[in-house]
């Protein structure tokens, strides 16, 4: 199955950036640190790091006892005074010294404690436990590593580890370019036909036909949310079908900058279908900021008018319930479009149709054909080409792999696929 | 030039971004560009506060209908604010102490007795409005919608103590809080990887286009 | 006869909800909860800590969610305090600092806490609230001294005892996340967990917490406790019950409701539907 | 119980029981409650973030520039300057006319966003998701090494692989616009919105599950905290 998978989504455009993809991922080597012998700490700059850090390294002291602690100790010289800067109960026996300065030397050694208690160990300058001093007092054995040093933290310059992230970030962002020059230059780039937008024409030609008015939402969200500017594309179709069908169209907007927005949008609507005269400002209205405020008063417009088919395109929270409800007590045909994923769910159950998260932008970019929407839109359909080839490469790699152990090469081929996605 | 040097701004600062997570060596940078964005965006939450009492204090200067209701906005911004700066004095010297939640203090029984109640209610509402929304709205119209209520209800049913005494016939482990288990570890987990992966790619050509200033609506741009 | 009955003013059903919530409260029912994976991962994560093991607790929710997040607040914080924690409390909504110093106040009076004598500033510290969403996250990566310069009673945060050694998220053990939106969960995985390494729990609303399971699938998130549903039965691992148990009767009664509600609607809805008219 | 604590209950149910009104009808009891809502909202916002970030981060970072030339982090202090400076340009968005100034800071915070966003999503979001995905369709070398009993542990064995791919795949499939959706893709993209459905049906239940938590948290505030106050009174 996920062959089949693999072969059908190839089209002419992903394949390209597809070759370009996997040639350019050689592996990445990630460095492992070296085993340790007996009980001794070692002290490394951390890799990859700005500076400013020392990692260290200690086996575990040998009893495992209950309640072990370790002091980490620091000296600016090998025989120096050492300085305890950490008392560090944790199972991974390390510990990150954020307070070294890039370029200073510094050696390091842990100690090993039974338990911590209040001015149990001499040199121990960690603040006095309180609540482990409620446990009862155990005896002391305080057992140092050798000094292990000198180190001094250096700032990388290009952190190996994100080799991978960057080359698939260069390769996503290049799609992405590329399409959008494409789209400027005048090109018609294919998007598929959304069926959301075929169910809205239909509901507008049903609401002509009953003669009652269609409602339209744009979300309670102002210019700054890109589902609102989704929802007033959509709307810009909307009024130019409506103008030629010549049926009144209600538009009760929760924000100011929205509502002046809809009424250029739709006075350019009604131009271009050839009747600038059938319009009029109060088509949209300004209701009120507040989000129940401003639904109670839409219930009160949609029982009043009783609009036959009602659309809501944008950013809905809460209170889609309640105009979902009142929607389908009039009986009228509901059309949502929505990012917000805890929405979906109410108008999916609700809404005659639903355009579900991405559709609403892909619909806003496949009605404005505008440049930068439609070729982000391809730029991320080679996204998820990738996306889908890698799961079926995986997918295919593994199963053989588990079928058959003893080929190597099945494993780090399996292996190098999941260095691509690494994340680290 | 208003339009240009913001513009420049966005895709440096953005720009910071990108480059530190690649070249460590450059993240001091970033460390002063977060320390930036912390300032600026407290600004900008007092932005959100002052600019609602502009609001209420040209609503009540303008007598239309709602006026009194903006002078109880102000009134509770004052009160609150009042409350909750008391401690500038309180230190030996100005601003020296710090604590707006010393004990009883007025603060906290503003917090306590006016802005939880108001909060929590106002989301308890939903409760009722999703009861009557599912009486009269949700319909199983099509397979979609009829796959999604039934799910929604062995997930209702098996997220409470009653699907286990309801399925109680089935074998240990096998009842009504398995099943809910197993949608939400597989297909549920499966159908939110394909969102999630599909909106990070929306994200992240948005967030291209901004840094390249492809995108210009942010600064009023066509 | 349908149509009748779906004509039903939207205030009756108000009452009848009300009614249906309010009579559980009443009856002395209770009843044994099933334990999920889910949870039992992050209560298997906490079991692998130390004592005196630093523990980053986000409050980052308001009071519209705290009959969801208090009990696992409350749970997760007397599980600390019995297994010696330390306790690092922040909040990244501006309600934060006050729902810390709530949950402080609830469980500091439980008798059985107070014999434990925590001190503060030793054994737990409220840090307030910081702006930016996830750059503080990001910020604490690089110094959480720097992006919470001092504690609630206005100490330096680098003078506090239990703060000694935990200048960025390399020496903190865990984090646990209490979430109801943005910021929340998701940014804690992004930025803490996948930049800076950190090994995160998270408590979340029911509404949020099924955005969140692709990060379980994927270990980013070592274990979620969803809702009301994921306090009662931390609460049954940990022994610590609290009001979460003592609502499962009557979350049960409301999901009754709503079942009942749905499949009356669709009743009516198909009947009306055979007869040809549209409900 | 004191007097304050007795006196805050009385308050908030009163409050409780003014929100509740919108239920019977959008009348002015709700509205005061809303308006009392915002002003002590704001005001309380105002407040925090006083405490919690301009006095620390700003006054005193300022006014102990001379003693203490460097934070923490090692920021000189005096950049605080710059960022006071920003923050006011952004209240002058108040100011009809002052307004444009409020774009510097205001792209400031959108090109952090956005460069921050570009990189965790699609580290945390799209490639760790996919990491988590690459998975065999059947793994028969750690078929008994599973964990978990009954239909969870039947599924760790056995289905629950083939379920995550086939569902992560379709469902890109359904949000994959550059091919119309007929044919063998058509009934991809078909099993892909089928498992979306089932996502939604889930989120569907938990929200429900939380709606209802949180009005179960009022009336459990108004029937054993508020009701018995009544009577008790205070000492």
């Amino acid at each position: 199955m996920a062959l089949t998978l693999f072969g059908v989504v190839l089209n002419r455009t992903g394949w390209v950036w597809l070759i370009a993809g996997w040639a350019a991922l050689a592996g990445v080597a990630i460095a492992q640190p070296a085993d340790m012998q007996m009980w001794s700490v070692k002290a490394q700059d951390r890799p990859s790091d700005a500076g400013d850090a020392v990692q260290l390294f200690w086996s575990p002291i040998a009893p495992a006892a209950e309640f072990i602690c370790y002091i980490v100790q620091r000296a600016p010289a090998a025989e120096g005074p050492f300085e305890t800067i950490a008392t560090v109960v944790s199972i991974d026996t390390q510990y990150v010294d954020a307070a070294a300065l890039t370029g200073d030397v510094y050696f390091y050694r842990v100690a090993a404690l039974d338990s911590v208690e209040a001015g149990a160990a001499d040199q121990t300058t960690s603040p006095a436990d309180s609540l482990s001093a409620a446990s009862p007092a155990r005896t002391v054995d305080t057992i140092y590593t050798a000094v292990a040093g000198p180190v001094n933290s250096t700032a990388q310059w290009f952190n190996l580890r994100r080799l991978n992230q960057f080359l698939v970030i260069i390769i996503l962002s290049a799609a992405i370019i590329y399409f959008i020059s494409q789209a400027r230059s005048g090109k018609q780039l294919y998007v598929r036909k959304i069926a959301g937008l075929q169910a809205m024409e239909e509901a507008i030609g049903r609401a002509t036909e009953m003669g009652r008015p269609i409602l339209f939402l744009p979300g309670i969200h102002d210019m700054d949310d890109v589902q609102t500017i989704a929802g007033l594309t959509i709307l810009a179709r909307v009024a130019r079908t409506v103008a030629e069908y010549e049926t009144t169209l209600n538009v009760p907007v929760s924000r100011s900058l929205v509502m002046t927005t809809a009424r250029e949008t739709i006075k350019e609507a009604y131009a271009a279908a050839g009747r600038p005269d059938s319009y009029n400002d109060n088509m949209v209205h300004y209701v009120t900021d507040e989000q129940f405020g401003y639904v109670a008063a839409v219930d009160g417009i949609m029982m009043r008018q009783k609009p036959a088919t009602c659309l809501y395109m944008g950013a809905f929270f809460a209170e889609s319930l309640i105009v979902a409800e009142t929607g389908a007590e009039i009986g009228a045909i509901q059309i949502a479009g929505t990012a917000q994923p805890a929405q979906l769910p109410f108008f999916v159950a609700a809404c005659d149709y639903t355009l579900i998260g991405e559709e609403l932008f892909a619909a806003s970019a496949y009605l404005s054909g505008e440049p930068r929407q439609l070729g982000s839109l391809k730029g991320q359909d080679v996204g998820k080409v990738m996306a889908m080839c890698a799961l079926g490469l995986g997918a295919a790699l593994l199963t053989l792999h588990s079928l058959v152990p003893g080929w190597p090469i099945l494993a780090n081929m399996a292996d190098w696929v999941g260095k691509v996605f690494q994340v680290r | 030039m208003r339009r240009q040097i913001p513009l420049l701004i966005t895709g440096f600062v953005g720009a910071i971004y990108i480059v530190t997570f690649f070249i460590p060596a450059t993240r001091f940078v970033e460390t002063i560009a977060t320390d930036w964005i912390l300032i600026i965006q407290a600004f900008a939450i007092w932005l959100g506060a002052l600019n609602l009492l502009k609001l209420s204090i040209m609503k009540l200067s303008s007598r239309k209908p709602g006026a009194g209701y903006a002078a109880i906005v102000i009134v509770c911004f004052l009160i609150t604010a009042a409350a909750g700066l008391a401690p500038i004095t309180r230190g030996e010297h100005f601003l020296s102490d710090h604590n707006y939640l010393a004990e009883n203090s007025t603060f906290e029984w503003i917090y306590n007795s006016v802005y939880v109640p108001l909060n929590a209610t106002m989301f308890a509402l939903l409760a009722f409005f999703v009861a009557s929304a599912s009486y009269r709205a949700f319909r199983a119209r099509n397979r979609e919608a009829t796959l999604l209520l039934g799910a929604a209800c062995v997930m209702m049913l098996g997220r409470v103590p009653l699907g286990d005494a309801i399925t109680g016939f089935l074998p240990e482990g096998w009842t009504l809080s398995a099943w809910a288990d197993v949608i939400m570890n597989f297909p549920v987990l499966a159908g939110q990887r394909a969102i999630m992966i599909g909106i990070a790619l929306g994200i992240v050509s948005t967030a291209l286009r901004l840094v390249l200033g492809i995108e210009r609506s942010h600064v009023g741009g066509d | 006869m349908f149509e009748r009955l779906l004509a039903l003013d939207r205030r009756w059903i108000f009452l009848f909800v009300a009614v249906a919530l309010t009579i559980p409260f009443f009856l002395g029912l209770s009843c044994k909860s099933y334990v999920s994976p889910e949870v039992k991962a992050l209560y298997a994560a906490l079991e692998e800590l130390r004592p005196n093991s630093k523990v980053i607790v986000s409050f980052d929710y308001d009071p519209a969610s705290e009959p969801e997040l208090n009990p696992m607040a409350d749970a997760f914080m007397k599980y600390a305090f019995h297994h010696r924690l330390k306790l690092i409390c922040i909040g990244l909504w501006p309600q934060g600092p006050l729902e810390v110093d709530r949950c402080f106040n609830r469980v500091l009076a439980d008798p059985e806490i107070q014999k434990l004598n925590p001190v503060y500033g030793v054994d737990y510290v409220n840090l307030g609230f910081q702006s930016g969403n996830e750059f503080a996250i990001q910020g604490m990566g690089a110094s959480i001294y720097n992006v919470f310069p001092n504690d609630m009673r206005g100490t330096a945060t680098s003078q506090i005892p239990i703060m000694m050694d935990v200048r960025d998220f390399s020496n903190v053990d865990f984090v646990f996340n209490l979430s109801a939106g943005y910021p929340g969960t998701v940014e804690w995985v992004q930025v803490a967990v996948d930049r800076y390494g950190v090994t995160l729990g998270a408590g979340n609303t029911a509404v949020q917490a099924p955005l969140v399971y692709p990060y379980l699938g994927s270990g980013q998130l070592k274990g979620l406790l969803g809702g009301m549903k994921g306090g009662a039965e931390f609460e049954a691992l940990s022994g610590h019950t609290g009001k979460a148990t003592k609502f499962m009767v009557s979350q049960t009664f409301a999901h009754l409701v709503v079942i009942l509600f749905i499949v009356m609607g669709n009743v009516a809805y198909f009947a009306a539907k055979r007869k040809g008219g549209r409900a | 119980m004191n007097v304050s604590d007795w006196l805050a209950l009385q308050v908030a149910a009163l409050l409780t029981l003014g929100i509740v009104s919108f239920l019977y009808k959008d009348n002015p009891i709700y509205k005061i409650c809303e308006s009392i809502f915002l002003g002590v909202s704001a005001g309380y916002w105002f407040t925090v973030l006083f405490w919690e970030n301009m006095v620390p981060k700003l006054y005193e970072n300022i006014s102990q520039a001379g003693s203490r030339p460097y934070t923490e982090a090692g920021v000189p202090s005096l950049l605080y300057v710059v960022a006071l400076i920003l923050g006011i340009m952004m209240l002058l968005r108040l100011f009809p006319k002052l307004g444009w100034m409020s774009r510097w800071p205001l792209s400031v915070v959108v090109g952090a966003t956005a460069g921050l966003w570009f990189i965790t999503y699609m580290q945390s979001n799209a490639l760790s998701q996919l990491r988590a995905t690459l998975l065999p369709i059947l793994d028969f070398q750690a078929m008994d090494a599973a964990t978990g009993t009954g239909l969870s542990g039947w599924f760790n064995k056995y289905l629950g692989n083939l379920v995550i791919l086939v569902g992560t795949s379709t469902g890109l499939c359904y949000f994959y616009f550059s091919k119309e959706h007929k044919g063998v893709f058509g009934g991809l993209a078909r099993v892909g919105i089928y498992f979306l459905m089932v996502t939604f049906g889930a989120s569907f239940g938990y929200t429900v599950m939380s709606r209802m938590s949180l009005l179960l948290g009022r009336i459990d505030f108004m029937i054993s905290e508020w009701w018995p106050s009544l009577f008790s009174g205070w000492s």
